[in-house]
């Protein structure tokens, strides 16, 4: 698939607007966007920051491999898949996936696709801060 | 053979250092040479390079093992 | 339901950054956006540019029935729904919904109820401009 | 009683203007009046000021009856 998929993991904020304007396109009538955000509460705990790792190149890969998966199983045109790294605050977004097909139940269900693999295959991690020390999550 | 084996997440902190060497025909001898050292638990999965792989996998020179915890991403 | 609603209807460019500004909270893990674009193609024919026209003061009405049903029904916590008014060109915005709650999967289907209720309810119609001519969408 | 109907969609370009001024008691007496002059297709629904109405609903004195052409939003 061309260029019409864009994967990115760093630090950097995430940006919705250069996810839509990637994805698009006039042979499509809906784009699918989802957006995880810092919550305040997991597991009953207090959260107060998050911190993200990943094996970077490995996750751009899998990024990839979910991209195709969508376009096969969904039809959808063009993708867009960001995780962000680093320390972040309540409320600030650590990922964003972007999804655009001709009508919108294949974006829906093709941004839905691409949350759900990304949380099941892409080697990122995170540690959760409370009030008193932290823990890393899902931790096996 | 000796081999890079990248840690990531809790088992980085927990060794203290991203990688370690060790010796290894396969993806598996990998992880099991990493046991000896730190403890892994059994739902880290094994990665060669940037894919994962069976533990049956084969190395070969210049080949990168990665020990992948449980992912959190999202 | 409170400031958590936002409903617009408009000749405006709609703005992701201000829906998802207004929908983002601490409490929720998830935000789920829809956007309808103009599509170069509809039942066979080659699409131009569309005009909406709405009634804009019922629009409006049932924009804040459709959030009240999404926050019973899906749990979402803040909804934000925007149509914009107008002649449109090829991939512009028509439409944008986004909803957000404490987790992914209320987010979704919160997101997916908003947008499914519009095109029911919310009195708005559409002319599609062709090469020649024009029609009126959905006519009955 | 004098009515005001406000036409949209296709109905109102038909019609060449905006709304009509009907005799009415009931939502459904002002459609009545309306398809007098002019076509008016089953799918049309009504709406008396700003919510969707059936044809009974009685009629007060400064309402306003909408007929609304199948929506096509989003």
């Amino acid at each position: 698939m061309p260029s019409n998929v864009t994967v990115l993991v760093n630090r950097q904020a995430l940006s919705p607007v250069a996810a839509l304007r990637a994805v698009t396109r006039p042979d499509c009538g809906g784009v699918c966007v989802f957006l995880g955000t810092v919550r305040d509460r997991n597991e009953g705990r207090r959260v107060r920051k998050i911190r993200y790792s990943a094996f970077e190149a490995m996750v751009l890969r899998t990024f990839r491999a979910i991209a195709r998966e969508a376009r096969m199983k969904f039809g959808v045109r063009a993708v867009y898949m960001a995780h962000r790294t680093g320390m972040l605050r309540l409320k600030e977004a650590s990922v964003l996936v972007a999804a655009s097909a001709p009508h919108r139940a294949e974006a829906f269900a093709g941004c839905r696709h691409l949350i759900e693999r990304v949380k099941k295959i892409s080697p990122i991690w995170k540690e959760e801060f409370h009030d008193r020390g932290k823990r890393w999550v899902n931790r096996g | 053979m000796k081999v890079t084996v990248r840690l990531f997440g809790f088992l980085a902190e927990e060794a203290g250092r991203p990688e370690l060497t060790v010796e290894a025909g396969t993806a598996g001898e990998a992880l099991e040479a990493v046991k000896v050292r730190l403890p892994v638990p059994k739902s880290v999965r094994i990665a060669v390079n940037e894919e994962y792989a069976a533990s049956k996998t084969p190395l070969r020179r210049g080949d990168v093992v990665s020990l992948i915890p449980p992912v959190a991403g999202g």
